[in-house]
């Protein structure tokens, strides 16, 4: 994981970011962090969480507890919380965040499939390069 | 833990509040043993005022512009750095600090991008 | 950063309601008529103008129509307005007939240009215009008189 | 050879693209009302545009990361979501304003109401996002925004007392009958004109769907600087017509036909045609721009892949908020709300909004994390602290001059 620095400021340098697929594809924002004690129980961040779940929160207020509830409803029964990516798949923290994963393969994917699906892919010429 | 329920929680000393957490910082080395990187919790920024502090003025050395630059670290001049070692508790939107405000230190300033 | 928002909210309102509102006084009528009158000079100069572009050869009947039929409704529309308002005094009651009087003459010749140029009659424009020349200086003494 | 092509053509689109729907009324509006009085607030719009212009171009070619990722990253994601809502509204506003712009524009060539062309350019304008190459837009209606310089030709065939008009920009002084409230409710209109924010979020955006590197700087500054001043003389061709045409004859600017007159005059039928193929392209380019923008407002807050460089299938969400966006200006316009009056209260309320994009931009190009050694100058972050200044003062100014002035009346 490159990282350039010695320390990290977690506002600074880690929320709010954009997170990058391998191919340089848009992922997400990174919405919230995850920590988790290590061995010696410091807590560790271990993952990025992403999504309205994870957003809503820090937006706080009505909006915030808006955003938590929409997603609470529409999100598949199976999932619960906002999507997590594992700090292991970071490549790089530089202006932006790359994964070595792609971007199809995460769970932050899903809103964005389902436009596609719905909506997008039944325009003609959908598959047409901008 | 997430960061959200560190960030902008009020800091309560053994002699009172100290301010908000408007900053969480990480370690970023890899530990004996360990073959990657881990960000490791080292301490927090905490301040009596929110604003500024995103813009990141406060932490880094001089930067223009200068005028905005010369606000902000007056805004932020009084901002203390509590090492994690010292934080006894996160529990119902308030961090415990076994220390009083006085004996917090200033934050250290961010050591400049290598690259 | 409320105020964008709340200001837009304010601007729709202002959008919606028309800017001629109550008058109390003399004075204040006289303003609103003034107003109404300076907004009725733009409609029938911007007529007068376009007419005189077209006798030169220069301008199209399909703008023609467009530009005359926009001054109509302008001035039909600030008449409509002003008549709305309630008028406080005689004195006003006077005034208002000279204002009505002149803005339904001018009203109506620009409804003979609008008509004239669908039809495409072009060559009657400068005639059907020419009591716009007079219409448009008592319009000025009026507004100087009033405002 | 083909590097001094990529310039001119930069720098035409420039001046083509500087004009909207805004620039069109604004300027002719205060022509009209108050000659040249005003004219020195154009001069100060072009280079605070200039300023921050570069700023976002340059923080597009170094970071790649355009201004509203930015935004979020240096305000938070509370005050970014306020600031998002906040520009979006306006950007709306000026999105609508330029519909039914072209809807008018179209009026003029065919005499057909311009409500029965709102589908019609809706569904150009969504194709256009849809399908055309993010160049070949940009190119085509830039271009076509320069046959505008059929106003300057208009002006110099009047054949005005130069003089005089220098004067009046010289030694602006408000016109009897007309307030200082008045006069300044105008200026600043006229400010937001010259510096709409979406011209920002579009240029830095656009930067990144061309994929600019620090190559591409100097083009970009180029265009810029080159331009943005032209486009600027082409505003004050457009006050100047209406000073010397429709202010004498007390003509008060009301509609897109009244701002042609002064061509239709000058230059009769070739010149009516070459303003109005003008302000079709100026009107139906800004359509794009800020339909685009409205996609990369929401994109780039939320994280989502956003822009033209990928196929329309791995940037659905942007897409719908494009579909959405146009579908929302086509259906306000058909509210027949008067297409003018949304363009002045969409520039009043641009200027409200000016701070909030322009603060980060400011902050950003001075971020060694982003910029590594393309950090602003001295001489730009005085220039840049200056306008703020000017900005903020504007943006509180704004909504009291509204009330105060009736909106203008």
């Amino acid at each position: 994981m490159k990282i350039y620095r010695p320390v990290l400021d977690v506002d600074l340098h880690l929320l709010d970011r954009q997170v990058v697929d391998r191919d340089g594809a848009m992922v997400c924002k990174v919405d919230d962090l995850e920590f988790q004690p290590n061995a010696d129980g410091e807590p560790v961040v271990t993952a990025i969480l992403a999504g309205p779940a994870a957003l809503g929160p820090r937006v706080g207020g009505a909006l915030g507890r808006w955003m938590v509830s929409v997603q609470e409803r529409l999100r598949p029964s199976d999932q619960d919380g906002p999507a997590r990516i594992a700090v292991a798949l970071v490549t790089e923290v530089g202006s932006d965040i790359r994964l070595s994963a792609r971007a199809v393969e995460l769970r932050t994917h899903q809103t964005e499939a389902w436009v596609d699906q719905h909506v997008i892919s039944k325009l003609p010429g959908a598959d047409h390069e901008g | 833990m997430r960061a959200s329920d560190i960030m902008g929680k009020p800091v309560r000393c053994r002699d009172g509040e100290a301010g908000r957490v408007i900053d969480m910082r990480v370690d970023t080395d890899t530990p004996p043993g360990a073959e990657v990187a881990e960000l490791r919790l080292a301490g927090l920024v905490v301040s009596p005022r929110r604003w500024g502090s995103t813009v990141g003025y406060d932490r880094q050395d001089d930067r223009g512009p200068w005028l905005i630059w010369w606000i902000v670290h007056r805004l932020h001049r009084s901002d203390r750095y509590v090492g994690w070692d010292l934080v006894r508790s996160w529990a119902d939107g308030m961090v415990q600090v076994d220390a009083a405000v006085g004996e917090l230190p200033g934050v250290p300033a961010l050591p400049p991008r290598a690259t | 950063m409320t105020p964008p928002r709340a200001a837009l909210a304010v601007a729709v309102i202002l959008a919606l309601t028309a800017c001629v509102g109550p008058s109390r006084t003399d004075s204040d009528y006289e303003s609103k008529a003034s107003n109404t009158v300076g907004a009725a000079i733009s409609a029938v100069q911007t007529a007068r103008v376009a007419v005189a572009a077209e006798s030169k050869g220069n301008a199209p009947a399909t703008y023609l129509s467009v530009i005359l039929g926009e001054s109509e409704e302008t001035l039909s529309g600030v008449q409509g307005q002003f008549d709305s308002v309630q008028p406080p005094s005689a004195a006003a009651d006077r005034l208002r007939t000279k204002v009505d009087d002149l803005l339904t003459q001018a009203d109506d010749v620009l409804s003979q240009l609008r008509i004239a140029v669908r039809r495409g009659q072009l060559a009657q424009l400068p005639k059907i215009a020419a009591p716009l020349v007079k219409l448009s200086r008592q319009m000025d003494q009026l507004e100087t008189a009033t405002s | 050879m083909k590097k001094l092509l990529g310039v001119t053509l930069g720098i035409l689109t420039a001046i083509g693209g500087f004009v909207d729907i805004g620039d069109l009324v604004a300027n002719a509006l205060v022509g009209a009302r108050f000659g040249m009085a005003l004219a020195w607030v154009v001069l100060v719009g072009v280079i605070g545009i200039m300023v921050y212009g570069e700023m976002s171009a340059r923080i597009a070619a170094v970071s790649h990361r355009p201004t509203f990722d930015l935004i979020r990253e240096r305000l938070g994601p509370r005050f970014a979501l306020v600031n998002l809502l906040a520009s979006f509204l306006v950007n709306m506003l000026t999105l609508t304003a330029e519909i039914g712009g072209v809807a008018l524009a179209l009026e003029l060539a065919t005499s057909v109401n311009y409500l029965l062309w709102v589908p019609l350019v809706a569904f150009l304008v969504w194709f256009v996002m849809w399908r055309v190459k993010f160049g070949t837009m940009e190119n085509i209606f830039g271009l076509g925004g320069l046959t505008l310089i059929a106003f300057a030709v208009a002006l110099w065939k009047l054949g005005p007392d130069w003089g005089q008009l220098l004067h009046q920009v010289t030694h602006p002084t408000v016109p009897q009958g007309e307030g200082h409230p008045t006069y300044f409710y105008y200026a600043i209109a006229l400010f937001g004109a010259a510096m709409t924010p979406y011209e920002v979020f579009f240029l830095s955006s656009g930067g990144v769907e061309e994929k600019w590197t620090k190559k591409n700087l100097t083009l970009a500054r180029a265009n810029s600087a080159i331009g943005f001043p032209l486009g600027g003389l082409l505003s004050l061709a457009i006050m100047g017509c209406a000073a010397v045409v429709l202010l004498p004859a007390g003509i008060e600017v009301d509609s897109l036909s009244q701002v042609a007159l002064p061509g239709v005059v000058a230059l009769g039928k070739l010149g009516l045609a070459c303003l109005i193929i003008g302000m079709f392209c100026a009107t139906f380019g800004a359509a794009l721009e800020t339909g685009l923008s409205s996609g990369y407002t929401i994109g780039q807050y939320f994280g989502w892949q956003w822009g033209k460089y990928v196929k329309p299938r791995q940037a659905a969400r942007f897409h719908l908020v494009l579909l959405a966006s146009v579908l929302a200006g086509a259906m306000l316009v058909l509210t027949t709300a008067d297409p003018i009056k949304v363009t002045e209260y969409s520039l009043v309320f641009s200027a409200v909004a000016l701070p909030l994009t322009y603060f980060p931009v400011l902050i950003i190009a001075n971020d060694p994390d982003y910029m590594g050694d393309k950090t602003n100058s001295r001489f730009t972050n005085v220039l840049g602290l200056v306008y703020f200044g000017i900005l903020s003062v504007v943006s509180i100014a704004a909504i009291p001059l509204m009330f105060v002035t009736k909106a203008g009346l």
